[in-house]
C-alpha cells in the first residue's frame, strides 16, 4: 500500500501506577491515505486522543510504556531522535487542540504564536513570516486580520481563536493535520464553519486530516473514512457509507441510533448506550463491551478478533457470520422510509 | 484606562494615610505611653518638655497632634531629632537612603540571577536528584535567619579567613560612598549583598520551580510541542514567559519592603548606615521623631512598589490591563 | 491594591507531578488529552467540592501526609527539639548544675578531676583578659560558657522554650485573628468586608519588622495596658502578641478570598436555594474549607513567627532577659564572636533545623490537604 | 609555677616601663599627614564644649578643637598634669585674696571662620557658660561675681562686673566671691573653651562651633561619624598648650561594636577604638601584637550609681547591701581581668589625691576590697524590708556596661528584688540617667576626672548643688544630698588655699563618709588599655586628653 502516507501498526500505551501497569491503548493499527480524512471515533476514555498524542509522541509522563510502530512516509517515528522529531511536528504534521481557550499562550499575541512556528521551521525572516500569518489568518475567515494579529488569546472568541489555532496548525502546509475534537467547545454554528475549513484546507492543500471526534454528526459531514474505538481498541473500521448504513459492531449501532434523523419526525427521545465505558484497569475480560451490549452471549467472554465483511472490519463475534439479523431490521426499517 | 490610574493613585494615597495614622497611633496614643516623656532625650529640662508639648500638641486632641506631626514632618519638613539636637530629620533619611538603595539593588540583582537560574535549571531536571538537592539548598537558604547569616559571615571574611588570599580583601564593616571611592563602595558591599540575597535566592530559585513546573502542565506548552519548538525555547518564550509575571510582583514587593527598612538587621549586622540602621538608632535613642520619619518613608516605598507592580503587571500580562 | 497584592500572597511553593499524589489519576489526566487540565483541577479541587462532610478528605489528607516521607520525617525531629527543650530543667539541674540565668564570673568546675575556672584570666603574653570556658563536651557547660560565665547549652534549651512557645502561640493567634477577620469579611461582604479588607491593605503594606519594631518599642518601654489588664514589658505575652498581629492579613487576605469563592460556589448556591440558614451553611460548607486553609498555613507561619522572633530579639526588642530565646543567646553571642563563635552559631542551627523541618512539614501538610493552595515561606 | 610567676611579673614590668613612657617607643621619624581612624560604639549626643561632659569621650577632641585661656600641658604623664597659658599670653596674675585673676589676651589668634580671637569673645564664652545650662555652672562658674543671678536666669545673664574685659591693655580680670583653689582647673577644661561671641546661646546639637585649635569639626552625624580636618587658620602659639597636628584628618566612626572594632584594628582598618576591648579579645591580642597594646593608669572610677530618692535605693540597707554583694572581681573579670583594674570601693580613685584606701563592704573590712559577703549582704536586705521590690537596672549598650548591667541584675536578684536590664544608647545614657524625670534608679557609669584635685570627684558628684531635678545636666546622678557632707567639703575648699595636704586630709574623711552612705556600689578603678594599629606611632598618653590625637603620626 504504496499510497499510506501513515501506518500504524498495533500501538500499545500503558502507564505504570501504584496500582500497576495500566493499558490505555491495546494494539491499535491503522492506516491513512494521502489526503483522505480519516475520523477516530469513541466515547471519552475510548484513547483516541491518546492515539493522537503517541503519534506526535506528545506523552511526556515519564511512566508512559509506548510500543509498536507508528509509520511516517516510511519513516518509523518512534525510533527517531528528538531533533528529529521536533523537524517533523508541525512541519509534516501538525495538530489541532480541542479547547482553544487553554491551548494558546496567553501571553503573546496570536499572530506572534503563528509567525513562530513558521520562522523555526522555515527559517523566514520577522516580516515574511508576519505577512504569511496575516494572510493565512485571513484565510481562515478572520476578519481584519491585519489587526487581529496583535491580539491576545484572551481577545478572541473561541471561535476565532480555534481559527487562528487552526491557521498556526497548517501553516508550514503539513502532510498530516490531527485535529483532535476541534469543535467540541465551540457552539454549533461556528462549529459547521470550522469543519467546511476543514474541508477546504484537504481541497486545497490535499493534506490528509485525522480528526479526533465523538459527535457521529461531524463524522457523518466529513469523513472519508471512520474508525470506531472502545476502551483503548479499534473495534470496527471501514468507509463511511458502509459503516454508517450497516454498522457490525453493536457499540457502532449504539452510536448509529444516538444521532438525530435527518428526515421524518424526530422520537420523543434519543436511544442511548446504557452504562458508561469502563475505566482503563478495571476493564472486564474478554469483550470489553460486554457488559453494555444488548447482545451479549457466552462467546464474548473472550476477547474477539477483527473480522472482515468485504471492506468493513469489526471487532465482534457477530460479526463473524456475516450480516445479522438486527441488521437486517435496520436495512428494512430505512427502506419503509 | 485614566480611570484605573485615578483609582490606583487614590488607593496609594488612601493606603499611605492608613498607615501614617496607623504609626501615629502606636507612638502617641498607645495607653500607657507618655510620647513627651520619651521625647524627653536629651537636656529635657521642664521648661524644654513644656514646649515640645506645645509644639507637638501633646496638651490638644489627637486629630490636631496628628495634624501637626505631618505638617512639620512633610509640609515644614522641619522636624528634628530630639536625642541629636540640630540633626534634621528628613535629610537625615534622605542621606540614608542610597545606602540602603545600594544594598537592596546589589542584592536584588543577585537574587534575580541566581534564584531564576536555579529555579529554570531545577524545573529541567524536574524528578531528578538535581531538582531535588537543589530545591532542599533552596529550602535551607529560606530557613536561615539573615542577621545569623551576616554574623557568620564577618567571623569568616573578618576575622577567621582574613588573612587568607579569599578576604583579604574584604575591607572593614561600614559604608563608603561609590563617588568617594568605587572600588571601596564595591568591596565593603559585596558580602552583605550575598548575606541579603540568600534568603530571596531560595525563595525565587522555590517560587519559579513551582509556578514552572505548573507552566508545563499547561495545554499551551503542549501546543508549543506540537509546534515542533526546540525544548529551550518553550521554556524561555513560553512556560518562563508566563512565570516572570508571579516572580516579579514578588520583587517589585519584596524590593519595596526591603528598600523600606525590611534590610534593617543587615544593615545593622554590617555597620551600613542606611535606613534600617537609622531606625534601629533611632529606636535605642528613643528618638520618636526619626522612628516616625523612617517609617513613613519605609511605607512609601512599599506603596509606590506596589504601584508600579500594578503597573509591570498591566505591561507583562495582557489580560490584567483589559481586566481594568 | 489590587492585582498585586492579591497575587502577592500567592507564588506558591509546589511539589514536581511526579511527588503529586494519586498518580492513577493524574495519568488518566494526562492520556485524556482532551480533557486534562479539566479533570486535574477537578481532582485537586476534591477537598473542598466536598466540604460539607471534612471527615472524609481530613482522613485522606491525613494518610496521604503520612505516605510523605520526609514531612513524616521532620516531625518526628521536630517532635525531638521540642522534648530535647522540654528537658532544659532537668539539664540545667543535674546535668550542668548551673543557674543558665545567673552570671557566673568567677565560678569553677570539675572537669574530670581538675578544677578549671569558668572565666580563665589569662597567664600568658602580657596576662591580659578573661576568657569563658569553651566546649567541655561533656556534661557541664557542653557548649562552653557565655559572656556571664552561663552553660550556654542550659540556655539553648531554655532559649528553645520560648522561641517554641512565642513561635507556636504566636502562630495560633494569628490563624485565629486571620480565621475569624477573613471568613467575617468574605461572607458577610459589603461595608463590613471594604473596612476590613482595607484595614489589612493597610496592614499588609506596613513593612513588618517595621511595624513589629514600631510596636515592640513602645510595649518594651511601657507594657501594654488593656482595661485593667497590664503586660509587664518583659512578659511574652509582648512579642506573642505582637509577631501574630503583624502576619494577620498574609493570612486573612487568602482566607477571605477562598470565603469569597466558596461563597459562590455550587453546592452553597444549592444549600441557599434549600433555604437551609445562613450559620448552618458557614458552619457545613464555609468553615472546615477554612480551617483546611488554616491548617495548611499553620506550619510556615510557625517558621515564619521562629525567624521573626529571633530577629526581634537579636534587635534586642524581642524576648527580655533574663529570659532567654535563641534570637537573644545569637545576640549575646556577638560580643564573643570572635573568640566563641559557638556561642552564637549553635542557636543559629537550631534555629535553621527548627526552620526547616518546619517548612518540609509545611510543604506536606499542603499537598496533602491542598496541593493547589498558594503560600509562600519565608518573607524579607 | 613560680617560675612562671616570674616570667609573668617580667612581662608586666617590660609592659608598664614601654607604656606609661610611650613616647620612648617614638623610634622613628614622625611623618605628616594621613587620616586618622578611630571607631566607637556609638556618639555621645552635643558637641558643644560648654555642656557636653562627656570627659572620656569627646573632652578628648575638644582639647585639638578649642582653647580656653590656659590648658593643660599637652605631655606624657605627669607633667600633663600641669596648667599652661593658652590662649592666655602668660600664667595669670592672682591678687593676694585670691579673688581677682588678670589674663593677658594673646594677639593674633583666629577661629577658624577667620575672626579674631577679641576680649569681647571671652566675656561672651563665659556667660554662654550660663545661658546654655552648663552641668557645673553652679558648682564651678558661679563663684564668679554675678553668678549666682546667672544661675538662676539663664537667659539673661551677665557678668559685667565679674568677667570684666579691658581694651587697652588687652587684659581680661575674673572677680570671685570667693578664693577657689581649682579656678585655673575650671578655666583649663573644655568648659572654659573661648567660643566667638556670636555663637548662639543654646545648645549647638550638631553644629560645630568655631575653632582655635589645629583641627576643626567639619562634619558630624551622631549617626555615622564625625570628621575633623586642619584647621586652615591655626597656628603655634605655645607648642605645650596647643602643638600642631601630624595627621591630616580625623575620622572618627560610630557604631562600630567593640569586637568589631579591635578585629579591625588587627586588620590594619582602623587605628583606635574608644571602647576598651572585649575581655575575651585581650588574650589574643596581647599575645599576637603586644606592641600595639598601651595601659595606662587613669584616675577613673567605674561605678553603679543608685537612686537616692527612689525606692528602694533610698534605702541605705539596700545600697549598701549591694555594696556587700557585689563580686568586684567578677564585674573586673568582664572589664579584662586583673591585671586591668583595682577593686575600690570608695568614691576616689587608687592614688589620686587625697586617697586613702577604705573599704567596709568587704569580708574582711580593712583597706582594701576582699570579697564580697552575702551574708551581711542578706541579713541588710531582711532589715530593709525591700525585698520584691522592682528595680531596673538602665546602661548604655556600649563598652561593659551591658555585660556588667547584666551581671548586677543576677546580683540583685540574688538579694530578693526583681530586677531587670533596660538597655539604651550610649548616646543618651549619660543624660538620660542624670533627669530625674526618666527616673532611673541604677545605672553604670565611667567617671573621669576633669582635673586632679579630689573636689573634682566628691563635689560634682555628690554635692546639693550638683543635682538638678529634671535636668539632664545633673552630674549628682544619684540626687545625693547630705547637708553635714557638703559642710565638710566647704571647709575641705577653704583649705585647699592654704594648707593642700589638710584638705586632702578633710577630702578623705568626705570620701569615707560618703562611702559609708553607699549612694554608688563602687566596683572598680579602670586602667586604661589602649589597642592601636601597627601604623599608628608615638602614642602619647596625658592624663587630661588621654590620647592626645595631635601628636600622633602615622607610618
Amino acid at each position: 500500500m504504496s499510497d499510506n502516507i501513515l501506518e500504524i501498526r498495533d500501538l500499545t500505551v500503558g502507564f505504570r501506577t501504584e496500582q500497576g501497569p495500566v493499558e490505555i491503548l491495546k494494539g491499535v493499527s491503522f492506516d491513512v491515505k494521502a489526503g483522505e480524512i480519516v475520523s477516530v471515533v469513541g466515547e471519552s476514555g475510548s484513547g483516541k486522543s491518546m492515539t493522537s498524542l503517541a503519534v506526535m509522541r506528545l506523552i511526556t509522563d515519564p511512566n508512559a510504556m509506548i510500543s509498536g510502530t507508528i509509520r511516517y512516509k516510511g519513516r518509523n517515528l518512534p525510533g527517531l531522535s528528538a531533533r528529529e522529531m521536533r523537524k517533523l511536528r508541525g512541519r509534516q504534521i501538525a495538530m489541532i487542540f480541542q479547547d482553544p481557550m487553554t491551548a494558546l499562550t496567553p501571553v503573546h499575541t496570536i499572530g506572534w504564536q503563528i509567525a513562530e512556528q513558521m520562522r523555526v521551521h522555515l527559517g523566514l525572516g520577522a516580516k515574511v513570516a508576519r505577512k504569511r500569518s496575516v494572510e493565512l489568518l485571513g484565510k481562515m475567515g478572520i476578519p481584519d486580520p491585519e489587526r487581529a494579529y496583535d491580539r491576545y488569546p484572551h481577545h478572541l472568541s473561541g471561535g476565532m481563536r480555534q481559527r487562528a489555532m487552526i491557521a498556526m496548525a497548517i501553516s508550514c502546509d503539513p502532510a498530516i493535520l490531527i485535529a483532535d475534537e476541534p469543535t467540541t467547545a465551540l457552539d454549533v454554528t461556528v462549529q459547521a464553519q470550522i469543519l467546511d475549513l476543514l474541508q477546504d484546507l484537504r481541497r486545497e492543500y490535499g493534506s490528509s486530516i485525522i480528526l479526533i471526534t465523538h459527535d457521529m454528526g461531524v463524522v457523518s459531514t466529513i469523513a472519508d473514512r471512520v474508525l470506531v474505538m472502545y476502551s483503548g481498541r479499534i473495534i470496527e473500521h471501514g468507509a463511511k457509507s458502509d459503516l454508517l448504513d450497516k454498522p457490525q459492531h453493536p457499540y457502532t449501532l449504539g452510536l448509529m441510533r444516538s444521532i438525530p434523523p435527518m428526515t421524518g419526525e424526530r422520537p420523543r427521545r434519543l436511544p442511548s448506550i446504557p452504562g458508561s465505558p469502563p475505566l482503563p484497569g478495571k476493564r472486564p475480560e474478554g469483550c470489553s463491551f460486554r457488559p453494555r451490549c444488548e447482545f451479549s452471549f457466552s462467546k464474548c467472554s473472550a476477547v474477539p478478533p477483527l473480522y472482515r465483511c468485504n471492506e468493513q472490519f469489526a471487532a465482534c463475534f457477530l460479526a463473524e457470520h456475516g450480516s445479522h439479523q438486527w441488521q437486517r431490521n435496520l436495512a428494512e426499517e430505512r427502506t419503509a422510509k | 484606562m485614566l480611570l484605573a490610574v485615578l483609582r490606583r493613585a487614590f488607593d496609594m494615597v488612601f493606603v499611605m494615610f492608613g498607615i501614617s495614622v496607623i504609626a501615629f497611633l502606636i507612638f502617641f496614643a498607645t495607653p500607657g505611653s507618655d510620647p513627651s516623656a520619651r521625647i524627653a532625650g536629651r537636656n529635657a529640662t521642664p521648661e524644654m518638655l513644656a514646649q515640645v508639648r506645645i509644639a507637638f500638641g501633646f496638651d490638644r486632641p489627637l486629630y490636631v497632634q496628628y495634624g501637626r506631626l505631618m505638617q512639620r514632618l512633610f509640609i515644614a519638613q522641619d522636624l528634628t531629632s530630639f536625642v541629636n539636637r540640630g540633626q534634621k530629620v528628613v535629610p537625615a533619611v534622605l542621606q540614608a537612603t542610597p545606602v540602603t538603595l545600594c544594598l537592596v539593588f546589589g542584592a536584588a540583582v543577585i537574587w534575580l540571577t541566581a534564584g531564576i537560574s536555579l529555579g529554570i535549571v531545577a524545573t529541567v531536571f524536574r524528578g531528578t536528584i538535581i531538582d531535588k538537592s537543589l530545591m532542599l539548598l533552596a529550602l535551607a537558604g529560606v530557613s536561615m535567619p539573615v542577621f545569623w547569616v551576616g554574623s557568620v559571615m564577618n567571623l569568616i571574611t573578618q576575622s577567621r579567613f582574613h588573612d587568607t588570599w579569599l578576604f583579604s580583601w574584604v575591607p572593614g564593616l561600614g559604608y563608603t560612598s561609590f563617588f568617594e571611592s568605587p572600588s571601596l563602595w564595591f568591596k565593603t558591599l559585596v558580602i552583605p549583598w550575598f548575606t541579603l540575597s540568600v534568603l530571596f535566592i531560595g525563595l525565587y530559585a522555590r517560587v519559579l520551580r513551582a509556578s514552572l513546573s505548573e507552566s508545563y502542565q499547561e495545554d499551551y506548552v503542549r501546543t508549543a510541542r506540537a509546534k515542533g519548538l526546540s525544548e529551550s525555547r518553550i521554556m524561555v518564550r513560553h512556560a518562563l514567559r508566563t512565570s516572570l509575571i508571579t516572580l516579579l510582583s514578588m520583587f517589585g514587593l519584596d524590593f519595596g519592603a526591603l528598600v523600606g527598612g525590611g534590610a534593617i538587621l543587615t544593615e545593622v549586622v554590617f555597620n551600613l548606615p542606611g535606613i534600617g540602621r537609622l531606625t534601629y538608632q533611632a529606636l535605642q535613642n528613643l528618638d520618636l521623631p526619626f522612628i516616625m520619619a523612617t517609617v513613613m518613608y519605609s511605607t512609601f516605598f512599599v506603596v509606590l512598589a506596589n504601584a508600579l507592580v500594578d503597573v509591570a503587571y498591566a505591561w507583562l500580562d495582557p489580560r490584567v490591563c483589559d481586566a481594568r | 491594591m489590587t492585582t498585586a497584592s492579591n497575587t502577592s500572597a500567592d507564588p506558591a511553593s509546589k511539589v514536581p507531578e511526579a511527588e503529586q499524589p494519586n498518580q492513577f489519576n493524574v495519568q488518566i489526566a494526562n492520556g485524556e488529552a482532551s480533557s486534562a487540565f479539566a479533570q486535574k483541577r477537578l481532582f485537586q479541587l476534591r477537598p473542598k467540592d466536598k466540604g460539607n462532610n471534612p471527615r472524609g478528605p481530613w482522613k485522606t489528607a491525613f494518610s496521604r501526609l503520612l505516605r510523605d516521607k520526609l514531612a513524616v520525617a521532620s516531625f518526628v525531629f521536630l517532635a525531638a527539639i521540642v522534648l530535647s527543650t522540654a528537658s532544659a530543667t532537668y539539664y540545667a539541674d543535674h546535668i550542668s548544675q548551673t543557674d543558665p540565668f545567673q552570671s557566673n564570673l568567677d565560678g569553677q568546675i570539675e572537669i574530670n578531676g581538675d578544677p578549671a575556672e569558668i572565666m580563665a584570666a589569662d597567664s600568658e603574653g602580657l596576662g591580659l583578659g578573661v576568657t569563658p570556658i569553651g566546649p567541655t563536651w561533656t556534661g557541664q557547660y557542653l557548649l562552653g560558657a557565655d559572656a556571664q560565665g552561663r552553660d550556654v547549652a542550659a540556655r539553648l534549651l531554655y532559649g528553645g522554650q520560648n522561641s517554641l512557645i512565642v513561635a507556636f502561640a504566636s502562630t495560633a493567634l494569628c490563624l485565629v485573628l486571620a480565621g475569624v477577620i477573613g471568613t467575617v469579611s468574605g461572607f458577610l461582604g459589603g461595608i463590613v468586608d471594604t473596612i476590613l479588607s482595607r484595614l489589612l491593605d493597610i496592614i499588609w503594606a506596613f513593612p513588618i519588622y517595621l511595624l513589629a519594631i514600631s510596636l515592640s518599642i513602645v510595649l518594651i518601654s511601657t507594657g501594654l495596658q488593656i482595661g485593667p489588664f497590664h503586660i509587664p514589658s518583659n512578659s511574652l505575652l509582648l512579642p506573642i502578641t505582637i509577631i501574630g498581629v503583624v502576619y494577620v492579613p498574609y493570612v486573612a487576605r487568602p482566607i477571605r478570598g477562598q470565603v469569597l469563592t466558596l461563597a459562590k460556589s455550587d453546592f452553597v448556591l444549592a444549600s441557599v436555594c434549600l433555604g437551609m440558614p445562613t450559620a448552618r451553611i458557614l458552619v457545613r460548607d464555609i468553615l472546615p474549607n477554612v480551617v483546611t486553609t488554616l491548617i495548611v498555613f499553620a506550619p510556615i507561619m510557625m517558621s515564619l513567627s521562629i525567624l521573626t522572633e529571633s530577629s526581634l530579639s537579636f534587635l534586642s526588642i524581642g524576648v527580655q532577659p533574663p529570659a532567654a530565646s535563641w534570637g537573644t543567646i545569637i545576640q549575646d553571642g556577638q560580643g564573643l564572636l570572635y573568640t566563641r563563635p559557638l556561642v552564637a552559631i549553635a542557636p543559629g542551627l537550631a534555629i535553621i533545623i527548627t526552620v526547616l523541618c518546619l517548612n518540609f512539614l509545611g510543604d506536606g501538610v499542603k499537598d496533602a490537604f491542598d496541593p493547589k493552595a498558594k503560600l509562600r515561606v519565608g518573607k524579607g | 609555677m613560680l617560675h612562671h610567676t616570674v616570667c609573668r611579673a617580667i612581662a608586666m614590668a617590660l609592659l608598664l616601663t614601654s607604656a606609661t613612657v610611650g613616647v620612648a617607643r617614638a623610634e622613628d621619624k614622625p611623618k605628616i599627614g594621613g587620616t586618622l581612624r578611630l571607631a566607637a560604639a556609638s556618639a555621645a549626643g552635643t558637641i558643644d564644649p560648654h555642656i557636653s561632659y562627656e570627659t572620656g569621650f569627646y573632652w578628648p577632641i575638644f582639647y585639638v578643637l578649642n582653647d580656653g585661656l590656659v590648658t593643660f600641658r599637652k605631655a606624657a604623664g605627669e607633667p600633663s598634669n600641669d596648667i599652661v597659658p593658652d590662649l592666655a599670653s602668660d600664667m595669670p596674675k592672682i591678687s593676694e585674696d585670691g579673688k581677682t585673676y588678670t589674663f593677658k589676651l594673646r594677639k593674633g589668634v583666629k577661629f577658624s571662620n577667620g575672626q579674631e580671637v577679641t576680649l569681647r569673645d571671652v566675656v561672651a564664652s563665659f556667660e554662654r557658660l550660663f545661658k546654655v545650662g552648663n552641668p557645673n555652672s553652679s558648682l564651678w562658674y558661679s563663684v564668679i561675681k554675678g553668678g549666682d543671678k546667672c544661675v538662676e536666669t539663664p537667659p539673661t545673664c551677665s557678668l559685667a562686673e565679674g568677667v570684666v574685659a579691658n581694651e587697652a591693655d588687652g587684659t581680661v580680670t575674673f572677680n570671685l566671691t570667693q578664693p577657689d583653689a581649682d579656678f585655673l582647673y575650671k578655666l583649663a577644661v573644655p568648659f572654659g573653651s573661648i567660643l566667638p561671641a556670636d555663637t548662639q546661646p543654646s545648645d549647638l546639637g550638631t553644629t560645630p562651633p568655631a575653632a582655635t585649635g589645629p583641627y576643626m569639626i567639619t562634619s558630624y552625624d551622631p549617626q555615622r561619624g564625625m570628621e575633623l580636618k586642619r584647621n586652615p587658620e591655626f597656628k603655634v602659639w605655645n607648642e605645650d598648650a596647643q602643638p600642631d597636628g601630624y595627621v591630616d584628618e580625623i575620622k572618627y566612626s560610630f557604631g562600630v561594636k567593640p569586637e568589631d572594632a579591635v578585629t579591625a584594628i588587627q586588620n590594619d582598618q582602623m587605628d583606635w577604638m574608644y571602647d576598651s576591648p572585649p575581655a575575651d579579645r585581650l588574650k589574643e591580642i596581647s599575645s599576637e601584637s603586644a606592641d600595639q597594646i598601651y595601659i595606662n593608669p587613669s584616675f577613673a572610677m567605674y561605678a553603679a550609681e543608685m537612686n537616692t530618692n527612689i525606692a528602694p535605693f533610698n534605702n541605705k540597707d539596700v545600697r549598701q547591701a549591694l555594696n556587700f554583694a557585689v563580686n568586684r572581681r567578677a564585674a573586673i573579670n568582664i572589664y579584662g581581668g586583673p591585671r586591668l583594674a583595682d577593686a575600690n570601693c570608695q568614691v576616689l580613685p587608687v592614688d589620686f589625691p587625697g586617697y586613702k584606701g577604705y573599704c567596709p563592704y568587704s569580708k574582711n573590712p580593712g583597706e582594701k576590697w576582699g570579697g564580697p559577703d552575702m551574708e551581711k549582704a542578706k541579713a541588710l536586705m531582711e532589715r530593709s524590708g525591700q525585698i520584691g521590690q522592682k528595680v531596673t537596672v538602665t546602661v548604655g549598650d556600649a563598652g561593659v556596661d551591658p555585660q556588667t548591667g547584666t551581671y548586677l541584675v543576677s546580683v540583685l536578684n540574688d538579694l530578693g528584688l526583681q530586677a531587670t536590664l533596660k538597655v539604651i544608647s550610649a548616646n543618651i545614657q549619660w543624660t538620660y540617667a542624670q533627669n530625674s524625670n526618666n527616673n532611673v534608679q541604677i545605672t553604670l557609669n565611667t567617671l573621669w576626672q576633669d582635673y586632679a584635685a579630689p573636689a573634682d570627684f566628691l563635689q560634682v558628684l555628690f554635692n546639693c548643688s550638683s543635682f538638678h531635678p529634671g535636668s539632664d545636666a545633673s552630674p549628682n546622678i544619684s540626687g545625693y544630698c547630705n547637708n553635714a557632707v557638703d559642710a565638710k567639703m566647704e571647709q575641705a575648699m577653704k583649705a585647699a588655699l592654704t594648707d593642700v595636704a589638710a584638705s586632702h586630709e578633710m577630702w578623705s574623711a568626705v570620701d569615707h563618709d560618703i562611702t559609708d552612705d553607699a549612694p554608688w556600689a563602687t566596683l572598680y578603678s579602670p586602667k586604661l588599655l589602649y589597642f592601636v594599629s601597627k601604623r599608628l606611632k608615638n602614642f602619647t598618653y596625658s592624663n587630661q586628653a588621654r590620647m592626645v590625637f595631635s601628636k600622633v603620626w602615622l607610618d
